[in-house]
C-alpha cells in the first residue's frame, strides 16, 4: 500500500525537482501554509499573452508537497491559461476522489503517481498544497484560474 | 411508517431501571435527554478501535479519527439543511455556541453606546446572560419582548423592539420552559430589514422537530447534543459562512491558527478558527450516530409522537384538581414541555413526592427564572417529552399528583 | 509494588489492534492517551443507569448523577493536592481553561498598557496564542523566555523578564515537544515578589508524574483529561480560592448564576460561576475515574516507568545512523516524549513509513511552531509514551526509522 | 422512605410555622437564595446583652426550607449566643452526614426530625438555606456565629 502512495515517479520528482526557485519576472505570487504540519510554499506565476510563460516555486516541505510542485510546474508552464485550467480540475478531482476516480494520463500526465496519494485523507492537503498557492498567485497574475480548491 | 414507541424504547438502556422500587417514568428530557444503545455504542468504538487526536497526524488511528469527526460535522449539516458543513462549529454546548457569538460580536458589529441587542423574556439563562454581560463590556442596550399571559411572545411592539439601533436580536426557538414554539419569521424578516443578525437558540428545538436553517433565515443557531440523545460536552453553532469569516477567534489556541510567531498569529478560516484545543472527538462522533438514529426515525414522526403526547397530557393534568397550566394550553405551537403548579404545594415537595413513585420531572425555575417572575411563582413543576415517552408515563404522572395532593393539601 | 506493563495494557482494549497488517505500536500519547476499560465503564454505567442533568434537579436520577460528578470533582482535587474540591472547575480542555484565565484577568489585574505578561518559546499554541490576543485587547506587552540549545527555559534574564511591570506569568509544567520539565520553583518565586500570578500548563505533567498544587506554589493550572486516560471533552483549571472568587463569569449562562432579572444578574460562587450551561458530566465521571486507575497503579510507579522506557528510547534512537534528537539528551529533568529529525527526510515522511509498519508518531509542528523556528526546522518527528509503553515498542520505533531510511536516504 | 423525609413534625411546622414574619427592632439581616431553585429567606436578628431576643424571618420556599426556619426559631430564639453555637454546629453536621449520624434530640429538638433530609443531597440545602441566612445575619448583628456553614 505504501508503494502506491511513495511510487518512484514521485520521490524522483522530489529529489530532483523541476523548475524549483524563485525567478523573475512574474505576474503574482502567492504564499501557502499548511497549518498542521508547517509546511509552506511560495509559487510566482508570469503570464504573457495568455501563456504561462513561467511557474517558479519554492518552499519547505514533505515527499509529496515538493513533488506535486514539481509535478505542476511539468505540466502547467508553457500552457496556455486555457490549456491549464482542465489539468487543474482534473488533479483536485483526483485528489479529492478518495482513490475512486482513475486518473487520465493524457491529462495529468506525471500527475498520474498522485492517484495513491488520494487514498491517505492526511496526505491530500500536501499534493494540494502547491496547487492552491498556484491558484491564488494565477489569480493575483490577472488569470483567474477555475476549480475550487478546497481549503480545509 | 407508524412510530413503534415500544420499540424504540428497546434501545434506551436506562429505561429499564428502576426508581425508588418503581420503573422509572423520565419525564426530564428538556432537562437531558436519554441516549440509545446505537450511540454509546459508535463512542465506544472510537474509544476501543481508533481513538486519536484529529486533525493533527498523518497516522491511520489519527486519520481515522479526523475522518468520523469530519463525518459528524457533515451529518449535523445535513440534519440543519446547513449550505456547507464548514457553517457547523463544534463547541462543548449550547451556552459556549452561544458565548462563541456574544464574545465576538463585540469586534464584528463594532457595539457600542446606542446600539442595542433584543433578547426575550422567554430566554434560558444561557441566552440572556451572556448578552447582559456583552451590553456591560460595550455600553450597548439590552431590550427584550415581553411573553403574553398565554406565554407567547409578544410581538405587537416589534417594529419600535428591533429598529435602527439594533444589531443582533437572539431569542428562543421553543421555550424550555412554557413549551412554547415560536415562529421566527417576523423577527427575522425585520431584523434584516433593520440590518440587524438573528440568533435563535435551537437547544429545544432541533432535538424535537425539523430544523431547516435556510428556511428559518437565521444568522446563526445554538444546540446542544445531550437534549438529541447525543452525549454530554458537545454543541453545536451554526452560522452563515461569510458571518464565521469575518469573525475573530474567541476560544484561541492549537488548531485555531494558521501560523504562530511569538510576536503575532494569524488564524484558520473557519471551523477551525473556532475549535480551540482538543475538540469533543467522542462526543461529536456521538452527536454523529444520535443524529442517524433521529434521521432514521424521521423528525417528522418523532414530532407527531410528541404532539400526541402533549395533546394526552394537557388533558390529564388540567383533569387533575388544583393543577395549572403555565404556557399554551392546547397544542398547538408548543411542544412537549409542560410546566404547572399544583395548588398550595411547593414545586420542591411536589418533585420530591414524584420521585418517590419513580416519576422524574424538574423543578425550579429551570434556568429562566425571569419567567418564573413574570407569572408570579418562584419555581414551576415542569414534565417533558420524547420519542420514548408513552401515555402509560403520563398516567403514572397523573396518579403521582393524585398522590402529591393527599400529602400536602 | 513492581509495575507490571503487561497487566497495564490488557486494560486498554484498542492496543490489540492492528494496524497495516502491524501490530499497533501507539507512540502518540502526548497527543491524546488511549482509555482503559475502566474509564469506558464507568462511563457506560453513568449513561446507561443513572444518566441526568446535575444541580437542577431534585430526582434520583438527577442527584446520583450530580453525587457522581461531585464525586469527581473531589477526586479530582485531591490527586493535585488541591486544598478544596471548589477549587477545581470543569472546562472542556485545557485550552479552554486558559482562555478562561485570560479573559477573566483583564478585569481580575485590571490590565492596561504599560502591564507585562510572560510566557515562553515553549509554549504550546494554547498558553501563548490566548496571551496574544490579550495584550491586543487590553495594550499589554507579552514578553517570553527563551530556550536554550539544550531545549530548556532560559531563566538567565528572569529578575529582568519578570519585573514590576509584570502582571501575570504563564509557562509550561513540561513541555509537549521538547520533553523538558520545567523546576517552577525560581519563576514563581520571582513572580510573586513582585506581585505577578503564576498559571503553569500542566497538560503534559500531571497525566505522567505527581503534581501537588500547593507544593508548586502556582496561582492557578491548566490540564486536559484526554492526556491522562479520560475521554475527550474535559479539562480542568485549577485556581486559589480566593483569585477564583474575585475574578468575574466567563461562559455565562445557566448554572453560574445566584439570581437573574432582565435588568441584570448576581453570580454564583466558583466553581458553578464558571461551569455554563451542562457540563461535561459523562466526561468528568470518566476523568474522576481516570484518576482512580492512575492513584491506583500509582504516579510514582508510572513515572518510573515512563522514565525507564525514556533512557532506552534516547538509547535506541541515538543509535540510529542521521537521528538527531532535539530536547535534553538524557533521561534528567525530561519526560517521555522525545523529539527528533532523521536527516533528509521531512518528517511527514518519516511518520507515513513508520505508519505503514503500525508505529504511530506524531510528526508537524506540534501546535509549538515557535520551538521549531528555534531549532531551524519546519517540523518535528515525535514519539510520546505512557504507562502502556514497552520496550518492544521502542525496538519497532527503531526498526521503522532504518527503514525510513531505506526508502528516503 | 419519603415518610423519613415528610415527618409528621415538618410537615407540622411547615403549614404551621412558629415566629414567621419580618419584625423590628433588629440587629441584623441577611437575604439568602437558592440558586437553582430560587427559594428564598430574609432573617432578621435582634440581640440583646448577649442574647437572641428575637430571629425574625420571611421567604418563599418548600416544605422543608420553611420548616426548618420554623424549628431555627423555635431552638434559637431567646437562647444566648454561647448557647445558640452549639445548636447550629449540630444542625449543620447532621445536614452534611449523609445519614450518618444520629441527632441528639436533647440538643436539636424538633430538628430531629431533619435526620431524614440528610438522605437527599438536593434537599439538604432546602433545609440549611435558613441557618445559612441566620449565620450571616447574626454576624451583621455583630455576634459572629460559629461554625463554617458551606454554602455550595
Ligand atoms: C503543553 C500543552 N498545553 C496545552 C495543550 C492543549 O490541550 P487541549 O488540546 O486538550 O486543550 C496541550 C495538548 O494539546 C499541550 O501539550
Ligand atoms: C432553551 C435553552 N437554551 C439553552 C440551553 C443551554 O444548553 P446547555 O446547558 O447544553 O448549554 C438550554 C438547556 O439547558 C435550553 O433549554
Amino acid at each position: 500500500m505504501i508503494d502506491q502512495l511513495y511510487q518512484d515517479i514521485i520521490l524522483d520528482h522530489y529529489k530532483h525537482p523541476h523548475g524549483k526557485g524563485l525567478r523573475a519576472p512574474y505576474g503574482g505570487e502567492a504564499h501557502h501554509v499548511n497549518p498542521t504540519c508547517g509546511d509552506e510554499v511560495t509559487i510566482r506565476v508570469a503570464v504573457d499573452g495568455g501563456t504561462l510563460t513561467d511557474i517558479s516555486y519554492d518552499g519547505m516541505g514533505c515527499s509529496i508537497s515538493q513533488a506535486s510542485a514539481s509535478v505542476l510546474h511539468e505540466l502547467l508552464q508553457g500552457r496556455t491559461v486555457e490549456e491549464a485550467a482542465p489539468v487543474q480540475e482534473a488533479f483536485v478531482a483526483l485528489m479529492q476522489s478518495r482513490g475512486q476516480i482513475e486518473p487520465d494520463e493524457e491529462v495529468l500526465g506525471d500527475g498520474v503517481a498522485f492517484a495513491g496519494v488520494a487514498r491517505y485523507p492526511a496526505r491530500v492537503k500536501c499534493a494540494l498544497l502547491p496547487w492552491m498557492a498556484f491558484k491564488d498567485a494565477a489569480a493575483r497574475a490577472g488569470v483567474g484560474a477555475s476549480p475550487e480548491v478546497k481549503s480545509s | 411508517m407508524t412510530f413503534d414507541v415500544a420499540r424504540v424504547r428497546a434501545d434506551f438502556p436506562i429505561l429499564d431501571r428502576e426508581v425508588n422500587g418503581h420503573p422509572l417514568v423520565y419525564l426530564d428530557s428538556a432537562n437531558t435527554s436519554q441516549k440509545p444503545r446505537q450511540v454509546l455504542d459508535a463512542m465506544r468504538a472510537h474509544q476501543e478501535r481508533y481513538n486519536g487526536n484529529v486533525s493533527r497526524s498523518v497516522h491511520t488511528l489519527g486519520t481515522e479519527s479526523t475522518t468520523a469527526y469530519e463525518d459528524a460535522r457533515a451529518k449535523i449539516a445535513a440534519f440543519i439543511g446547513a449550505p456547507s458543513p464548514d457553517e457547523v462549529v463544534f463547541t462543548k454546548n449550547s451556552t459556549e455556541a452561544i458565548n462563541l457569538v456574544a464574545y465576538t460580536s463585540a469586534d464584528l458589529l463594532q457595539l457600542g453606546p446606542g446600539d442595542e441587542i433584543v433578547v426575550s423574556e422567554m430566554e434560558h439563562h444561557s441566552n440572556l446572560v451572556p448578552w447582559q454581560l456583552l451590553c456591560q463590556r460595550t455600553g450597548a442596550t439590552l431590550r427584550w419582548f415581553g411573553v403574553t399571559d398565554e406565554g407567547r411572545l409578544d410581538e405587537s411592539a416589534l417594529d419600535e423592539l428591533v429598529n435602527e439601533r439594533t444589531k443582533l436580536v437572539s431569542v428562543v426557538h421553543m421555550s424550555n420552559i412554557l413549551g412554547t414554539i415560536n415562529d421566527p419569521a417576523r423577527i427575522v424578516a425585520r431584523a434584516h430589514q433593520v440590518g440587524a443578525l438573528v440568533l435563535l437558540d435551537c437547544s429545544q428545538s432541533v432535538p424535537h422537530f425539523p430544523v431547516d436553517v435556510v428556511e428559518l433565515g437565521a444568522d446563526f443557531i445554538a444546540f446542544t447534543g445531550h437534549k438529541m440523545l447525543g452525549p454530554t460536552g458537545i454543541g453545536v453553532l451554526w452560522g452563515r459562512a461569510e458571518l464565521l469569516a469575518a469573525m475573530p477567534p474567541f476560544l484561541a489556541g492549537g488548531s485555531t491558527i494558521e501560523t504562530v510567531t511569538m510576536a503575532g498569529t494569524t488564524f484558520a478560516a473557519p471551523p477551525a478558527r473556532f475549535e480551540g484545543g482538543t475538540p469533543p472527538i467522542t462526543e461529536a462522533i456521538g452527536l454523529g450516530a444520535a443524529v442517524d438514529y433521529l434521521t432514521a426515525l424521521g423528525m417528522e414522526n418523532i414530532h407527531r409522537h410528541e404532539q400526541e403526547i402533549t395533546t394526552y397530557a394537557l388533558k390529564a393534568l388540567a383533569d387533575v384538581p388544583g393543577v395549572r397550566i403555565f404556557g399554551p394550553g392546547t397544542p398547538e405551537g408548543r411542544g412537549g414541555t409542560v410546566s404547572f403548579e399544583v395548588a398550595g404545594v411547593h414545586p420542591h415537595d411536589v418533585g420530591q413526592i414524584l420521585d418517590d413513585l419513580g416519576v422524574e420531572v424538574r423543578v425550579g425555575h429551570h434556568c429562566a427564572r425571569p419567567v418564573c417572575t413574570r407569572f408570579g411563582v418562584p419555581a414551576m413543576t415542569r414534565a417533558s417529552f420524547y420519542l420514548y415517552t408513552t401515555t402509560d408515563e403520563i398516567d403514572a404522572l397523573a396518579r403521582g399528583l393524585e398522590q402529591v395532593r393527599k400529602v400536602f393539601v
